[in-house]
């Protein structure tokens, strides 16, 4: 099939035509702009699966396409400044769509039943084809500055979706919080592409990969800092950001108020999942600033923190937001420690099963109007399919033998162990990561049962729940989904460890596809060109007959069979975990034999701390704010009022006074106009310096950035 | 490189004579230097000559005022009292310069010769004949937009800075009716930029033909309309009665310039007459065919082939032609200003914005967005040539 | 040095020069000839013989400014339009007319678009305001 | 020797202007003399044959932006509110000392990075001679038409935008009479 | 005389003196001929580098946009300026400190 900007730009166009026409006619017209978008969406699920099936019918690792045109070029002799914009799909983008796309056709057409009889029906959509059409932009996207582009314009989407329903006064405030945290997280990613391009001189990814394997970045120091490791960083920080990593993790449960098909689209499957997918492009930046430990450490507090958070929340949404939290931890674990497909097939299995896990949860909440889980139980008989849909997506997340979580969780886990046993920095990371499988099939298991399971808790409820029936956009796409919970269709092989053959000759086609580019072996970057938009480009082939770690590590074999021993040890580690935790959910909440009060009265600090999410809402808003810098104005006006007024100047009028009394030759002018005022001069002065760090004015804040920014730019060497 | 009179008088030998003899006493190629100083001359004939109908201008005003009134008019001073222009601008000369306490003195200072220098500048692109325009810049209309809205400007600071109610609102006034009345202006020249194919005074005037049914006025009905808004606009643009709400001396007692005395007064004065004439040239050049004279005579190649007559002389003889046809044209129109300006009354300022904002803007876009469909439609020919196209094609039917 | 010949701007600049003369040789040779005796009462701002009171400085309807916003907008779209329209008949003559005449009709429709949102919406008509307020008072 | 002359007028004109922007006292004053420096502009953009560009800057700038300048100044009062409205922050409206430090300090740290880019990009620069006065409006027009024919739509948009956006925001208010 | 460097120079210069008066000026329309001064600059970079260093005429059609979104800019700007100034009297950019009205 060959490539031209009619079959790709549609993908992203199609979102963005019917964007800009709902925003014309949803007030008039609600239906149809409704209309539109799912039909908009469904084409360009279209377009992605031709090029999904395209590149499976390849079949080579090394298969990409890249197309670029000059957006400008202002290069001056030597000095090149120029700007490509362009397309950029290669296997893990072809994935990539293919998820996007399906996940948000179907959340498009769950959203016209569940939003139907909202107020603002055709607004969702609206907000959704827009976010859907940046997404796929970011994915198609082949330079950091139109990732940075379509990021902000998520980060946007995400912003009004979160406070869509902003009479509430928490959507509001939920919505702002979001979108300041992120903030935090995109100017250190814009910082990264400046220094980058300080560097590299262009943004794309494909000259940055040349660049790394020419060694640009060698030996180059900002602040003393290595250059790399300081635009590495910087990325991460927007992954971070955007994946809602610890410290930022805070945005992401307060998201929730937005309506639950957008939390299933932006906040479990795709925009979240965004960060992740920069830091897996930017993975050899990555490699060669020696960040791959702090990621690992960061993924790994991150998902067991998300995870022991997740085991106290009764809210079934609070419950899903902190999985969520959690499994993006798993994945930036898997970016740590460089198991790079098995981290990103993580990030689709996830998209696949939290999609529909909170589609099941908007079902139940839609049914019962109510997100409380100690007032569900025993929905089992009144929502059969959703209990199915939900039971699966259970089973997938903790990790339960065929089913996808396992395969790619399972993987990371397997990789963390070998980076363990190689190097006791991992240590924690696997213990960490372990735990956390073992909490999370737990608390899902738990949710599980408290929303189906037992009597119902709270009869009025229950009663007014009307039972479910098959209906194509209610509970049809929560099966679909589910179904796409099987772990087959990512793996060959049920357990990831490639016996069963499924797919011919092509069983772990996801690892064998997914090509990690490695610092050390960028060398196939350098046939680059940026061609106009009709030729394919194809890197020259590598041989693909290898193993599927092979692929993926390009270890020798004995070391790969090692690999698969640990791995096998890691799988079965695992399971035993994830079954453990199931055991337990299960005698807590359909047994009752576990009493989880005892457990509670047991943990009994540590569960405070659980259900205040470990105090980190309240460290940044009593402590930091409240704490450090409202007192700081405080002490500031009161040394204003205060001392200047009572001592500075009273204290000198007694001097005055005692001075005349003294003598009258002493010519208290002086002190006056002298004195006193110098004083009062001084002080003023000095406070009138330090209150501009924190007076709304524009204008100091220009400064500080305009200075700040400066001594960014002059670090770096232009 | 665009024609300028240098560029021009350059065909001649004794200009070459000149630049050798310069370059040789100087050493280094003086063609600039000559240039420069040709120009300086030129420039100050124009001027000279702009100035002079100017002062006709305040005479011709008068007299045909007189006329219309059944007056006499001047006639005291010098035969058919001519003269009079020569006796207000001694008298501008004499008169006191009073400049009030409250005034702010760095605006009140400029103001008057930014007008001045608004005007004077525009007069460069001013069309009098092929050879004879000082520089036909290739975006000289554009250029003459930009200089005339100077006017604005100096209008405005002129009501400014006499810190007085009636100039203050006479300026503001002022301001806004120049500026409102500048884009039916501005978007009319776009469409004869259209149909000219180009923003230099030459080709705006070589876009049509010497005869009166190749002028641009008769291209097509667009352009017949376009006509009239853009005189009607630029009477308006120059505050001549009946838009002259500026200084409407039975509102605001003399508008923007209350305060201006003696020679002050006179370079708004000045600067208003001027730019009347310079918006009949400018019409003109667009709508009349300029500066066209029949036969190509400004070329000079008729009247060197027929009469044999030296080509240099031959084409000097065809400029000042052009330069009769042109004055010709644009002095009828400059008696139209006139006589307007003592037939109608003057307009209420709500009526003139809605004349502006209602009428003239919306007819301009359309004349703009039909003339540019026509001229793709018919593929720039004129109606008349698709008249004559018509009874040809009939004529050869029988 | 460049072989840019900028000779063409010389009027320009000498007009320009010559209109600065003029002003100030004018005014310098009415220094000489006029009288020159202020009086309290002449240097005092003319108001039909009242005293005035306060500056004229004072802040104006914002119609003006609405006014003035509606004409840079279409300054700056006739500054769009110029070089395009230029160019009409060379795009003509290559046979792209449609194309540039297509692209000329979308600008000036969608400033059209605009001029017409403020006739709706009445900014254009200069009495609105004191009608408005005459319909608030009532 | 013409072509040095229109330069450096121009050139002078501008950081004239420019630096009257920045002391003179007065807003008004500072509008001219913000009209000076762009008339400067125009010229510098003449001297490299520029010719469309220079009118348009002296068309859109001389013509627009300062006349909208005043009237906003008018509509403001004038330029006589000197200090804000509480009379808290005794800062003048047109800056104080303190304020004038600040920003020269900032002005000095811009200018370092900016001269380290320059000189940077300054080396790597050949020397490229000045080509003829070619006629640029038929260019532009070309280059609009065709390669930035988006742009040029896109600015429509724009226009629209600020046009619909500004009078709604500057529109006369009711509850203004009273 | 007419070379990059010089040109650079004069819009390093008018740039370095549109932020002097955004900075120093507390007048808001005054930042805004800041602003302009600014937008000025940035124009005549683009106009000197396709005149210097690549002879298309990119860098004009930049400058032209360039004074086209300057134009844009000025209009709301002082849109918002008059506005604020019918909400607060005053065009002190400190009054604008607080975000309600």
């Amino acid at each position: 099939m060959d490539y031209t900007i009619s079959n790709i730009a549609p993908i992203v166009l199609l979102p963005f035509l019917a964007f800009v026409i709902n925003v014309f006619i949803v007030k008039r017209f609600t239906k149809v702009a409704v209309g539109l978008s799912v039909a908009a969406i469904f084409g360009s699920f279209l377009y992605a699966l031709r090029i999904f099936l395209d590149f499976m019918n390849v079949y080579n690792t090394n298969y990409y396409v890249h197309k670029a045109f000059n957006w400008f070029d202002l290069s001056t002799g030597a000095h090149v400044f120029k700007v490509n914009m362009g397309i950029y799909i290669d296997n893990m983008s072809a994935v990539m769509l293919l998820m996007v796309t399906g996940a948000a056709t179907l959340i498009h057409i769950f959203s016209t039943w569940y939003m139907h009889d909202d107020a603002r029906f055709g607004r969702f959509f609206v907000y959704l084809s827009l976010f859907t059409s940046a997404m796929l932009g970011l994915v198609l996207s082949d330079n950091l500055l139109s990732v940075f582009i379509f990021w902000e314009l998520m980060g946007f989407c995400s912003y009004s979706l979160i406070g869509f329903y902003y009479e509430k006064e928490g959507a509001g405030n939920a919505s702002m919080k979001a979108f300041m945290t992120t903030r935090v997280g995109d100017v250190f990613f814009l910082l990264g592409i400046l220094a980058i391009w300080s560097v590299v001189g262009s943004v794309s990814f494909t000259e940055i990969y040349n660049a790394i394997g020419d060694g640009k970045f060698n030996n180059l120091y900002a602040l003393g800092i290595p250059l790399a490791t300081l635009a590495g960083f910087s990325i991460f920080m927007g992954t971070v950001g955007k994946s809602a990593q610890v410290p930022l993790q805070v945005w992401l449960p307060d998201a929730m108020w937005g309506p639950t098909p957008c939390s299933a689209l932006i906040h479990a499957a795709t925009m979240v999942a965004a960060g992740v997918y920069l830091s897996l492009r930017m993975f050899p930046l990555m490699e060669v600033g020696h960040l791959t430990t702090f990621i690992a450490y960061t993924g790994a507090i991150t998902a067991f923190l998300a995870a022991t958070i997740a085991l106290v929340q009764t809210d079934i949404k609070a419950v899903l937001a902190f999985s969520t939290i959690s499994q993006l931890g798993y994945m930036v674990i898997g970016i740590g420690v460089g198991s790079y497909n098995a981290s990103f097939m993580h990030l689709i299995t996830h998209a696949v099963f939290k999609a529909c896990l909170f589609l099941s949860a908007g079902a139940v909440i839609h049914s019962i109007h109510e997100q409380q889980m100690p007032k569900m139980g025993g929905l089992k008989s009144k929502l059969p399919y959703t209990f199915l849909a939900m039971l699966l997506c259970c089973l997938a997340i903790a990790g339960v033998p065929f089913f996808s979580g396992f395969v790619s969780k399972d993987r990371i886990l397997g990789d963390a162990l070998i980076m363990a046993l190689e190097n006791p920095v991992y240590i924690p990371v696997a213990l960490l990561g372990f735990a956390g499988a073992g909490l999370t099939a737990f608390y899902m298991f738990r949710m599980l049962f408290l929303t189906f399971f037992g009597e119902p808790r709270d009869h009025h409820i229950y009663d007014h729940a009307h039972d479910e029936h098959l209906g194509w956009n209610s509970n049809i796409p929560l099966l679909i989904l589910g179904v796409f919970t099987l772990g087959l269709f990512y793996s060959g092989s049920f357990t990831g460890l490639g016996e069963v053959n499924l797919f011919g000759s092509k069983y772990e086609w996801f690892n064998t596809l997914i090509a990690k580019p490695e610092a050390k072996n960028l060398a196939q970057f350098k046939s680059y060109v940026s061609t106009p938009f009709s030729t394919v480009d194809m890197r020259e082939k590598a041989q693909l007959e290898k193993s599927a770690y092979d692929a993926s590590h390009g270890m020798s074999e004995e070391a790969a069979h090692h690999a698969h021993l640990i791995h096998k040890i890691g799988a079965a580690l695992s399971v035993i975990i994830a079954f453990s935790g199931i055991f337990i959910a299960y005698l807590m909440y359909v047994k009752k034999s576990l009493n989880p009060a005892g457990c509670t009265e047991f943990f009994k600090r540590w569960t405070e701390a659980l259900k205040n999410k470990y105090y980190f809402d309240d460290f940044y808003i009593k402590k930091m704010i409240q704490g450090g810098l409202l007192p700081f104005n405080d002490l500031l006006s009161r040394f204003d009022m205060g001392f200047y007024d009572k001592y500075a100047v009273d204290g000198w009028e007694k001097v005055n006074q005692y001075a005349y009394k003294i003598s009258n030759w002493f010519d208290n002018n002086i002190i006056d106009s002298g004195m006193v005022d110098g004083t009062g001069a001084s002080v003023r002065l000095m406070n009138v310096v330090l209150r501009t760090i924190q007076s709304g004015k524009v204008q100091m804040y220009f400064v500080v950035l305009v200075v700040v920014l400066a001594s960014y730019v002059w670090t770096l060497n232009f | 490189m665009n024609a300028t009179i240098i560029s021009y008088l350059s065909q001649s030998k004794e200009f070459n004579l000149i630049v050798a003899w310069f370059s040789e006493l100087f050493g280094f190629d003086a063609t600039s230097f000559v240039a420069f100083n040709l120009f300086g001359v030129f420039a100050l004939l124009l001027i000279g000559f702009a100035a002079t109908v100017g002062g006709l201008g305040t005479f011709a005003e008068r007299k045909i005022s007189a006329d219309l009134q059944m007056r006499q008019g001047p006639n005291r001073v010098g035969p058919y009292g001519i003269l009079q222009f020569l006796a207000d601008g001694v008298k501008l000369i004499t008169k006191e310069d009073i400049i009030p306490a409250q005034v702010d003195k760095f605006t009140f200072y400029i103001a008057p010769v930014l007008c001045l220098v608004g005007v004077f500048s525009a007069l460069s692109v001013f069309p009098i004949s092929s050879g004879f325009i000082l520089t036909d810049l290739n975006v000289g209309i554009f250029y003459f937009l930009g200089m005339t809205s100077l006017v604005g400007v100096g209008i405005f600071l002129g009501g400014y800075s006499s810190n007085s109610k009636w100039s203050m609102l006479g300026g503001m006034r002022g301001a806004s009716q120049i500026i409102s009345y500048e884009i039916p202006v501005t978007i009319t020249i776009v469409m004869m930029v259209l149909l000219a194919g180009g923003m230099s005074m030459g080709i705006l005037v070589s876009s049509q033909g010497s005869s009166v049914l190749d002028w641009n006025l008769f291209h097509n009905p667009f352009t017949f309309i376009g006509f009239f808004v853009y005189f009607i606009a630029a009477l308006a643009e120059t505050n001549r009665a009946p838009f002259d709400l500026p200084e409407a001396e039975s509102e605001l007692v003399s508008g923007y310039h209350t305060e201006f005395s003696g020679m002050r007064f006179g370079f708004f004065a000045l600067a208003e007459y001027i730019e009347v004439l310079i918006v009949c040239g400018i019409a003109t050049a667009m709508f009349l065919g300029g500066y066209k004279v029949p036969f190509d005579l400004g070329t000079g190649e008729l009247l060197n082939q027929k009469l044999g007559l030296d080509l240099m002389l031959a084409k000097n003889i065809g400029q000042f032609l052009e330069i009769g046809s042109f004055l010709t044209k644009t002095f009828a129109l400059y008696y139209v200003v006139i006589w307007i300006r003592w037939t109608l009354p003057r307009l209420r300022v709500d009526q003139l914005m809605t004349l502006c904002w209602k009428y003239l803007t919306p007819i301009a876009l359309f004349n703009l967005i039909g003339c540019a469909v026509w001229i793709y439609v018919f593929n720039g020919q004129s109606i008349v040539q698709l008249f004559s196209l018509l009874f040809k094609s009939s004529g050869g039917g029988h | 040095m460049s072989t840019l010949n900028l000779d063409v701007y010389m009027p320009v600049v000498i007009l320009i020069i010559l209109a600065l003369l003029v002003a100030g040789g004018s005014l310098l040779l009415s220094k000489f000839l006029r009288p020159s005796n202020p009086t309290e009462l002449k240097l005092t701002a003319y108001e039909c013989g009242e005293a005035p009171v306060g500056t004229a400085w004072s802040n104006f309807n914002v119609r003006f400014y609405v006014i003035a916003l509606i004409f840079i907008i279409f300054d700056v779209e006739s500054a769009l339009m110029f070089p395009v329209a230029a160019v009409f008949r060379k795009f003509m003559s290559i046979g792209m007319g449609g194309t540039l005449l297509v692209s000329i009709l979308t600008f000036v429709l969608i400033l059209v678009a605009g001029i017409v949102y403020c006739w709706k919406k009445g900014d254009l008509d200069w009495v609105k305001s004191f009608v408005s307020q005459e319909l608030d008072k009532k | 020797m013409f072509n040095d002359f229109l330069f450096l007028a121009s050139a002078a004109l501008t950081l004239g202007g420019a630096f009257a922007v920045v002391w003179v006292k007065d807003l008004m004053h500072a509008c001219i003399y913000l009209m000076a420096s762009l008339f400067g502009v125009a010229g510098l953009y003449a001297c490299i044959g520029a010719d469309f560009l220079a009118a348009t800057q002296i068309v859109v700038y001389a013509g627009g932006v300062v006349i909208l300048m005043l009237f906003a100044v008018m509509l403001t009062g004038g330029a006589s509110n000197k200090t804000n409205r509480y009379g808290l922050e005794k800062i003048h409206a047109m800056g104080n000392t303190k304020t004038k430090m600040v920003a020269g300090i900032s002005a000095f740290v811009i200018g370092l990075v900016i001269l380290k880019i320059m000189v940077s990009v300054l080396k790597a620069q050949p020397v490229s001679q000045v080509g003829a006065n070619e006629n640029s409006v038929e260019k532009i027009g070309t280059l609009l038409a065709s390669d930035h024919i988006l742009a040029f739509e896109i600015s429509s948009v724009l226009l629209l935008g600020a046009l619909i956006g500004a009078a709604i925001i500057s529109r006369p208010r009711k509850e203004i009479h009273d | 005389m007419i070379s990059l460097g010089s040109y650079l120079a004069i819009s390093f210069a008018l740039f370095i003196l549109g932020i002097a008066v955004m900075i120093a000026r507390k007048n808001i329309i005054a930042i805004l001929l800041g602003i302009e001064l600014i937008l000025n600059s940035a124009a005549l970079n683009f106009a000197a580098y396709t005149k210097f260093v690549n002879n298309n005429l990119d860098g004009h059609v930049m400058s032209l946009f360039i004074i086209v979104i300057a134009a844009a800019e000025a209009a709301v700007g002082l849109g918002i300026v008059i506005r604020f100034f019918q909400l607060r009297e005053s065009i002190h950019i400190d009054d604008a400190a607080s975000l309600q009205n």
